[in-house]
């Protein structure tokens, strides 16, 4: 029961991120919400029995990713997109 | 749970598509594209939850009798396990791509890119 | 208004075949015939503790050779996209110098990074984690390090060789299975050993310890890259 | 063994009052770089405290507890401190009740310095 509450909070969260990710008008946030929606789908694949996954999608998805749209993102002047 | 997990998987896949094919600057179509890569991520692991079994591994003496019946489907996992590692690795070179565009053309609005429209 | 139209349309069909799939979905009750077979036989033929890492080292061991190859080719395209231009026209960038404390604790923390990683590759068959994870905890390692110096740079020399070498070593780990083995990458090649020990199922800990060790220099490559660009004006 | 979960479970709360006065003192604070010092310190502290008293109930777990607690003590005041030199190299104001701003005052003071210098070797020539 709790932890279907749980799974419940972190669907709402990841959606309400991945909103975030999409409309937002500054990129820096846009990355950031992006890397949160990776963060909260770990979690979620941790209570659905699958650990190798949390684990991949926690180093990978959220980590390195994010440090790579950064660093992408620091060779981007913001006005002229 | 398994519903749970369905229905995000199902609205972060929609709400991916929605982005990159609405948005004009080309990072937030990138952006698109991973939400919805974990959408699809998110779909493949709640097929292959079972209700009251453990992960798959074998690390109490009492889960190696009658296996079969005590842990969660092993396969779709290892799918998804190989599906992030390469969806990083065409992020990055899709970023790389972006990159050279802007250097060309010093904008990333998807509508100045219109040599190869007829 | 036209182009509007075509994309609301196609999120429409999308939408209506996923609450379909979602109608007709009533949950699995019981494993399919191929991960029953896994389940009941993994322990015995292959040894590891973690099915996961049976099937994806051994059973499914040519998918995972496939599947470090794409991420090789990535490597390889992004570094001759971003090839920075070595006749001196471009101006080093003026870098603000990072602090002490950032320094320092680089110092400190990438060695423990790099074991934490080389851990979770190794015991790859008795907990989660392997060769994938601590390859991506490696390439962060040298990331931090990268982001705390500015002004230095990864020697690609290194970790070309490192990466080729351990890519050898596997697939020739992989014919050793076919010779004295099953097939190819069978694990059978070493004794499967006692369950639950860090020296057991065959050859899956040194086959996973390769596939780390190549993760890593290629994501370490992807990340020196990256940075390199950052350098100049 | 009754003792050691009871004094776990003491441990456990102090540690979870401090994190909950770090995060009072984040909306409390009226500009970054105090938010930045009390969500650090108290949640390092209440962090720290909180991995104990679970490493007091659970006694085989120690092990990997005391490398976490090494890792926190390590990295949450490096990252902390690196936010708000990065926050000070940006400009964000500080708060109107500020006393003193040390590296204000030698980024100051490293530019006359080069100006001086500057000038000298025009001197020179």
């Amino acid at each position: 029961m709790i932890f279907n509450l749980l799974a419940i909070l972190l669907g709402i969260s990841t959606i309400v991120f991945a909103l975030v990710a999409i409309y937002t008008k500054k990129l820096i946030f846009a990355i950031l919400a992006t890397g949160g929606v990776s963060l909260f789908a770990s979690i979620l694949y941790l209570l659905m029995a699958a650990p190798d996954v949390a684990l991949t999608e926690a180093a990978i998805g959220s980590g390195l990713t994010t440090l790579i749209f950064l660093f992408i993102l620091n060779k981007i002047k913001e006005e002229d997109v | 749970m398994e519903y749970i997990g369905l229905i995000t998987g199902f609205i972060l896949v929609i709400l991916g598509i929605w982005g990159f094919l609405t948005q004009k600057n080309i990072l937030k179509m990138i952006i698109g594209f991973t939400i919805s890569d974990t959408g699809i991520n998110v779909i493949i692991v709640s097929i292959s939850y079972l209700k009251n079994r453990t992960a798959p591994i074998l690390n109490r003496p009492d889960l190696l009798t009658d296996t079969v019946n005590k842990i969660t489907d092993p396969v779709p996992q290892a799918l998804v396990l190989t599906a992030i590692v390469i969806g990083v690795g065409v992020t990055a070179l899709m970023l790389s791509y972006a990159l050279r565009l802007y250097q060309e053309k010093n904008t990333l609005d998807i509508n100045n890119f219109k040599d190869l429209k007829w | 208004m036209y182009k509007k139209l075509l994309v609301f349309a196609t999120i429409f069909i999308l939408a209506g075949i996923f609450l379909k799939l979602y109608q007709n979905f009533d949950g699995s009750k019981t494993l399919n015939k191929t991960a029953s077979y896994y389940a009941k036989n993994g322990a015995s033929e292959v040894g590891s503790t973690n099915i996961v890492t049976a099937i994806v080292v051994t059973y499914r061991g040519f998918d995972t050779l496939g599947e470090v190859t794409i991420l090789f080719v990535a490597a390889a395209i992004i570094g001759f996209f971003l090839k920075t231009n070595a006749k001196g026209t471009n101006r080093i960038r003026n870098l603000r110098f990072s602090s002490e404390i950032m320094i320092t604790a680089s110092k400190i923390l990438m060695p423990i990074m790099f074991l934490i990683g080389a851990y979770v590759f190794v015991n790859g068959h008795l907990s989660p984690g392997g060769g994938f994870q601590g390859g991506a905890i490696i390439a962060s390692g040298v990331a931090f390090f990268l982001l705390a110096n500015p002004t230095l740079s990864v020697n690609h020399k290194v970790l070309s060789v490192l990466e080729s070498t351990s890519g050898l070593i596997f697939v020739l780990l992989g014919i050793a299975g076919l010779i004295y083995g099953g097939g190819f990458l069978d694990n059978r090649v070493l004794p499967l050993g006692k369950f639950g020990t860090l020296f057991s199922a065959g050859i899956i800990p040194l086959v996973y310890s390769f596939i780390g060790l190549k993760v890593g220099a290629e994501l370490s490559n992807i990340i020196s890259s990256l940075q390199q660009i950052q350098k100049e004006e | 063994m009754k003792i050691l979960d009871i004094t776990g479970a003491i441990l456990t709360l102090i540690g979870s009052i401090f994190i909950f006065l770090g995060a009072l003192g984040v909306l409390r604070m009226p500009d970054v770089y105090n938010r930045i010092q009390t969500g650090t310190k108290a949640s390092t502290l209440g962090t720290m405290l909180t991995l104990t008293g679970i490493g007091m109930i659970h006694p085989g777990w120690f092990g990997k507890i005391a490398i976490l607690i090494i890792f926190i003590a390590i990295t949450n005041p490096v990252s902390s401190h690196v936010l708000a030199r990065a926050a000070h190299f940006i400009n964000i104001p500080l708060t109107s009740k500020t006393v003193v701003d040390k590296l204000r005052e030698s980024k100051i003071e490293e530019m006359e310095n080069a100006l001086k210098l500057e000038e000298e070797q025009k001197n020179d020539f």
